[in-house]
Order: C-alpha cells, then sequence, then structure tokens
C-alpha cells in the first residue's frame, strides 16, 4: 500500500526528470560521437587478420594422430568448401545427426577425421595470453570466407526447427542472482550499457548487426573471440554457471540468432571494445 | 438422427479444445524441454553453481510470460510476494554514506563465476543507470536518476522508496529488469543505505 | 604531485616537458637491453624525481605545428587507444608519444629519417584519462603539443 | 616462434602508405596472474622498416604500446612491385622480420 502512494508520488515528478535528463543528454551526445570516431579509428587495421592468417594455415595442415587437413571436413557445402559455408551455419548434418555450429563442426571433423579424442578437441577453446586457441583461429579463417555474403540458415529439417524453437525459450530463461535473461539487455531498441550499443536481438534488424559482426577482435582483451565465446561470456555476465562449449543449448542459442539474422550480409570478422 | 448431430456437435467441440491443448500443451512442453536442454550445458564453476538455473516462482513466472502481456493479477501476486520480502531497516535509519555509494555504484564485479567469492560485489547502477553528471559512461537499460532526490523531495517517501526498490524492484513492478540487491543477497543492508545516500543525500553529486 | 604535472603541462610550463624529455633519454641510448639501442632508463621512468635526476636536452616549447589525428577524445577502451600525430615543423627527425598518468610516461620514440613523412599512427594502453604529450624533435630542439583523451568503463562485467 | 606480421605497402602518387599489425602480447609487467604473481615484461622494443635496403622508419618501444601492435606511415618514393621490409625485437631477444610486396 505504502509503495503504490510512492510509486504515484514518483510519476508526479517524471516530468521534471526528463528535463533534467535533457541537460545531462547534451554532454551525452558529444561523449557518445567521440566514441563513435574512437569506433572508426580502429577499423583500419583489425587485428583479427592475424587469427585469420594463422587459421589459413591451421586448415590447410595435416594434423593430429592420423596426420590428415580439414580440407576433407565437410562444414555443409562439401568436404573442404570453406567460402560462404559460414552464412548457412549452424545446419542440420545427417552424419552427425545433429544441428551444428561452425565450432561444434570444427570438433567433429578433428575428432572424426584427425585421430583427436573428443576432450582434446575440445582443449582451449578461448584463448589467453601465451595461450593461443587454435580453434579462434580456425573460426577467424573460416568466417572470413563468408564476408559480404548473405546469412541464409536453413530451418528446414525437424532438428533445425527443434533447435531454433528451443534457443527461442532460452532466450528469455531468468535464472541466477540477478534474475537475468538474455532479453534482460537485448529486447529493446536503443537501449545502452555503460556506453556500449545492446542489439536488440528479437527483431531481424538487431539481429541482423549483432550476429554478422562475430566472431570479433575484443579490443579490452586482445583476443579474437567466436560466437561460442559471446554466449559464455553473455552467461558470465548473467551471473549463470558457466555454459559448456558446444552444448546444446549454445548450438540452439546460435541457431536461434544466426536464423534471425537471415537475409544480411555477413561482415566479420570484426573489431570490437 | 437428432442425437447423431448432438455427438458431432461435441465431437467438434472438443476437437476444437484438442487442437487448442495441444497448442498451449507443445507450448508449455518447448518450455520444459529448454530448461531441461539449459541445465544439461552448464557446468558449475566458482562460485556460480548448476543451482543458479533453478528458478524460484518470480522468475518462472516472468520467464512464462515473457513476451507476453503480464495479466494483471500475476503482476499484483508477484509484486505482493516480493513486497513481503523486504526487509527494512532494523534501526530506521535510510542515509549511509554517498561517497562509498558511488563506489558500489561504479562497482561491476560480484556473483559472476570469474570473480572472487571474498571479492567486492557491486550494483553496476552505472551499467543501467545515469547518475552522477560526472560519469559520462552510463547505460539507459533503466531511467536516468541524475536529480532523484532533488526532484522528489529529501523525504523519508523517497528514501524509502529506494531502499524497497533496491533491495525489491519486482515489489514494485512485477518482472523488472533490475536485480532484487536485498532479496537476493548480491548487496548487503549497509551497502543498500549507502545507495539510497547516493541518491537522496543533498550533498550528493546526484543531486547536484 | 598528479595534479601539480599537470598544471605545468597545461600551463604550457617548461619544467614539466623538461624532465619527460630527460625521460625519454633521447640523446645517447647508453643502455645494452635485448634490442640494440633500446633505453632502458627513457622507459623506466616512474615519476618526477627520477625523472628531474635525469635531466638533459633541451626546453621544449608548445607549437601549433604538431597535430593529433585520428586520436578521440575518449576511448572506449584503455587497452587500445589509436594515436596519431603529424608534425609540419620543418627537418623533423623523431616523434615521441608520452602519456602522463601511465606508471611509465614514455610509450614511443619514432625516428623520422629524411623523405619519411613526420606522421605517424598507431596504438596505446592508457591506465586511466590522461593527457597524451606529442614531443617532436626538429632541427635539434624540442616542440610538444598535449591532448586529454578520457578513457571510460565499459560492459557489464567491469 | 612469433606469429607473421600482416604488412600492407601501397603505393600512391610519389609516396608509399605502409601498414602493419604485429602479433605480439606487450605484457606491461605491471599485471598479476590469478595466484598474485606478477606477469613479466614481455615487449617489442624496437621496429625498424626498411626499403631498397634504406631505413624508412625504426621506432623505440615501451610496454604501453598496446598489445597485438599495429603501426602506420608514409614514406617517399617506392614502386609496384618492390619490397618493404620490418623487424622486430622484444624484450627477450625475439626478432621478426616479414616483408611485404609494395601494390
Amino acid at each position: 500500500m505504502q509503495a503504490m502512494k510512492v510509486r504515484r508520488a514518483g510519476r508526479a515528478v517524471l516530468a521534471a526528470c526528463a528535463a533534467a535528463a535533457m541537460t545531462a543528454a547534451l554532454a551525452q551526445t558529444s561523449a557518445v560521437d567521440e566514441i563513435a570516431k574512437y569506433r572508426a579509428a580502429l577499423q583500419d587495421g583489425n587485428p583479427a587478420e592475424l587469427w585469420e592468417a594463422r587459421g589459413e594455415d591451421l586448415w590447410k595442415a595435416p594434423r593430429g594422430p592420423k596426420n590428415v587437413s580439414f580440407v576433407t571436413c565437410d562444414l555443409g557445402q562439401g568436404p573442404g568448401v570453406v567460402k560462404g559455408t559460414y552464412a548457412q551455419l549452424p545446419r542440420y548434418f545427417a552424419d552427425a545427426d545433429r544441428v551444428m555450429d561452425l565450432e561444434t563442426r570444427l570438433v567433429y571433423c578433428m575428432v572424426t577425421q584427425q585421430g583427436y579424442t573428443q576432450p582434446d578437441a575440445m582443449k582451449g577453446p578461448f584463448g589467453g595470453p601465451g595461450n593461443k586457441s587454435d580453434i579462434e583461429a580456425l573460426v577467424a579463417y573460416v568466417t572470413s570466407q563468408s564476408r559480404g555474403v548473405k546469412m541464409n540458415v536453413p530451418l528446414a529439417h525437424p532438428k533445425e526447427k527443434e533447435a531454433f524453437a528451443l534457443g527461442e525459450k532460452m532466450f528469455v530463461y531468468r535464472g541466477g542472482t540477478h534474475d537475468f535473461s538474455c532479453a534482460t539487455c537485448h529486447a529493446e531498441d536503443g537501449k545502452r550499457i555503460r556506453l556500449q550499443d545492446l542489439p536488440n536481438l528479437m527483431t531481424v534488424a538487431g539481429a541482423q548487426k549483432a550476429y554478422t559482426t562475430w566472431p570479433a577482435y575484443r579490443v579490452s582483451q586482445g583476443e579474437l573471440r567466436t560466437f561460442q565465446w559471446r554466449l559464455n561470456d553473455c552467461f558470465r555476465q548473467q551471473r549463470f554457471p558457466e555454459l559448456i562449449f558446444t552444448s546444446d543449448a549454445s548450438i540452439a542459442l546460435t541457431m536461434y540468432l544466426a536464423r534471425n539474422a537471415n537475409g544480411a550480409a555477413f561482415d566479420a570478422p570484426a573489431i570490437k571494445r | 438422427m437428432r442425437k447423431h448431430f448432438l455427438l458431432w456437435g461435441c465431437a467438434g467441440v472438443i476437437a476444437v479444445a484438442m487442437v487448442g491443448c495441444a497448442t498451449a500443451q507443445s507450448d508449455v512442453d518447448v518450455s520444459r524441454q529448454a530448461a531441461a536442454v539449459l541445465k544439461s550445458s552448464f557446468k558449475a564453476n566458482g562460485q556460480a553453481g548448476l543451482d543458479r538455473l533453478d528458478q524460484d516462482e518470480t522468475q518462472r513466472l516472468c520467464t512464462q510470460y515473457a513476451n507476453k502481456a503480464l495479466p494483471k493479477d500475476v503482476a499484483e501476486m508477484i509484486e505482493k510476494l516480493n513486497t513481503a520480502s523486504i526487509k527494512w531497516p532494523a534501526d530506521g535509519k535510510w542515509l549511509g554514506d554517498w561517497k562509498n555509494g558511488e563506489r558500489i555504484a561504479q562497482e561491476g564485479r560480484g556473483k559472476q563465476f570469474s570473480d572472487d567469492p571474498k571479492g567486492p560485489v557491486g550494483g553496476n547502477c552505472y551499467a543501467c543507470h545515469q547518475l552522477t553528471p560526472q560519469e559520462v559512461s552510463y547505460g539507459t537499460i533503466g531511467p536516468s536518476l541524475y536529480q532523484f532526490a532533488k526532484l522528489r523531495g529529501y523525504t523519508d517517501e523517497t528514501r524509502k522508496y529506494a531502499y524497497g526498490k533496491i533491495w525489491n524492484a519486482d515489489a514494485y513492478s512485477a518482472c523488472s529488469n533490475m536485480p532484487r540487491f536485498g532479496h537476493s543477497q548480491i548487496l548487503t543492508e549497509q551497502q543498500i543505505k549507502d545507495l539510497v545516500a547516493l541518491l537522496t543525500d543533498p550533498d550528493s553529486p546526484v543531486n547536484k | 604531485m598528479n595534479s601539480r604535472r599537470r598544471n605545468f603541462l597545461q600551463t604550457g610550463g617548461g619544467m614539466t616537458l623538461l624532465t619527460m624529455l630527460a625521460a625519454t633519454g633521447w640523446l645517447t641510448p647508453r643502455d645494452a637491453a635485448a634490442a640494440d639501442g633500446w633505453n632502458a632508463a627513457a622507459f623506466d621512468t616512474k615519476s618526477m624525481d627520477d625523472t628531474m635526476k635525469a635531466l638533459g636536452g633541451g626546453t621544449p616549447v608548445p607549437s601549433k605545428a604538431i597535430t593529433f589525428v585520428q586520436t578521440p577524445d575518449i576511448a572506449e577502451n584503455g587497452a587500445v587507444v589509436p594515436v596519431g600525430i603529424t608534425s609540419t615543423i620543418p627537418n623533423t627527425q623523431s616523434i615521441a608519444i608520452l602519456i602522463e598518468k601511465n606508471p611509465n610516461m614514455l610509450a614511443a620514440v619514432f625516428d623520422i629519417p629524411a623523405g619519411t613523412d613526420p606522421s605517424i599512427s598507431t596504438r596505446v594502453k592508457m591506465g586511466q584519462s590522461s593527457n597524451i604529450v606529442a614531443l617532436v624533435k626538429a632541427d635539434g630542439k624540442y616542440y610538444y603539443a598535449a591532448k586529454e583523451v578520457k578513457v571510460t568503463l565499459g560492459g557489464c562485467g567491469g | 616462434m612469433a606469429d607473421p606480421m600482416r604488412i600492407r605497402a601501397t603505393v600512391a602518387g610519389d609516396s608509399t602508405e605502409v601498414k602493419v599489425l604485429m602479433s605480439h602480447e606487450m605484457e606491461t609487467g605491471q599485471r598479476k596472474d590469478a595466484q598474485g604473481k606478477t606477469i613479466p615484461a614481455w615487449f617489442i622494443q624496437s621496429v625498424t622498416a626498411t626499403y631498397n635496403g634504406k631505413t624508412v622508419m625504426s621506432a623505440q618501444w615501451g610496454p604501453a604500446v598496446a598489445k597485438n601492435p599495429f603501426l602506420a606511415f608514409k614514406f617517399k618514393g617506392g614502386a609496384k612491385g618492390e619490397k618493404v621490409q620490418i623487424t622486430w625485437t622484444d624484450n627477450r631477444g625475439d626478432k621478426r622480420t616479414d616483408e611485404a610486396v609494395i601494390s
């Protein structure tokens, strides 16, 4: 009851609040403009290129106990085809009877063709100082070969439909100490966290802008980060436990977001804060 | 003849009901399956155990009604449930130290699996709100709180509202985006008082 | 002390910049570091006192002929701050980047041989909001320009 | 061994623009690891660019240059098909030289 009264009182001063916010907004405009300049200055010379080059070498080199390269790996368009494949992932793979994103497919090829054990293939999905991730480099290379290609993720197979539907539900799942879901930050237009723009991933435009600019070189970390990393780190900040690399939930969410991005030209590896 | 007609009519009604049921059922099924797949897709890390995926009543209802209009009765139920959870200060004092409040508002760490469990836990208010005009790096998920008490008055009523809202935002607005800082034991009572001071102390830069 | 240093910079007083210049230890590479000619002493100055001890070189004067290009007023992240410096002072020999509030002030020195444009672009780290000083040596004399760059906090996890 | 640099050299009019990305940690020596131990400094100290055997740029760097460093500069001259060579040396004595054909 008391609370309700306070709420009403709060509304009465709303207009005054808006006026105050406008004064503060003036200073804000210049801050946002300057951040835009900062981002523009970084575009020329993206260290992601270093990962792409390393990834290309890794893709072509014989590897693993069986000493074979990825040239026999089928990313969906036939063995060894790289160009344009990322724009059509995740997708259902009959040989594995599973919907797979790029990272999951790379691990699959490492195990089935190159002879790695599953745990070895899953090792080091995310690099850090002094330990470079082969997966991140491979992803950088493969994704770079879809630059400019229109996103065209299929939703034909029942398992593709299922993954999409599950991803859609997971997106709004609230949990953890802070009650956060993906939608807490990514379901409204024009919002920011600190000075970082938050894409509204529930709209086509928002999903397109966000999904087509991952992977990205993160200047805050000095690393190239993949979409698997993006999801893992969002959940970390949501105060959830740790999302398992290539888990079903990670693929379902990727499917949901990638499919929503259909029609937009893929434009990564990018560079971000 | 007449009997037949009735029979068919009934069957029709039942069929429609079943179709309706089937869609509703499948939506619930997908939600259930999504929750189950989520739970098998995470591993405990540091202070973040798998129990963090278990939803309380508020989280469950807010997930269920995400993307839909929240029915009035459900909203009222959630607000009532959460209002009851607010622990008002035993000493009746609202104001802590606004300078500490500013530090808590800036601090983004706490409760993440990557955080030291003994390390600082903040409110990270600037992630979503504008507060002091000096900090240009603020988010806009929540409303601007600049001049919070200057506009509302430096009254007990304003302070009680700020305290209660920080303790449990869902008591005021069901399925709020704002964490329930007191209820979920993210911040201590003293930290919340420090934040109330940041918002409602006349000396706080928020009110300049 | 920090604020004093800042005041000197803002008023263009010679004192601080003189010590900064000394900090660069530009004149003679005197340390046998891993890389040939790398001046360990120059890159190790942490405080005013250290730099006071190493006085040397001329007093730099402010110059409008030194400009910052592609250097934003606000950096979204201090780990990577783009800095571009162009000098139109005739016979520019070197361009140095100093970051006032970093633990070590000197970030980089670029020697500009004849035939190379007196203009460089790179990226530096900044621990916090600070003045960036562009120090130019031309015809044996020293000139400078300063620009404040604000470093913001970002993201959700701090 | 360190990864190769990415070097782009393009001639326009009478000068050549060179843009370089280097793969390096550029560890400051001021950061601590999870156990609280200081991570030792590890950074590029010198960079030299040559064209036709002539030095067109040389630099001394401290650890305040950003990780995976970027450098851009311009020199007079240069012709398509000729090479620009860049060498860096870090504080551990590691060295790397790469070259790029001017386009």
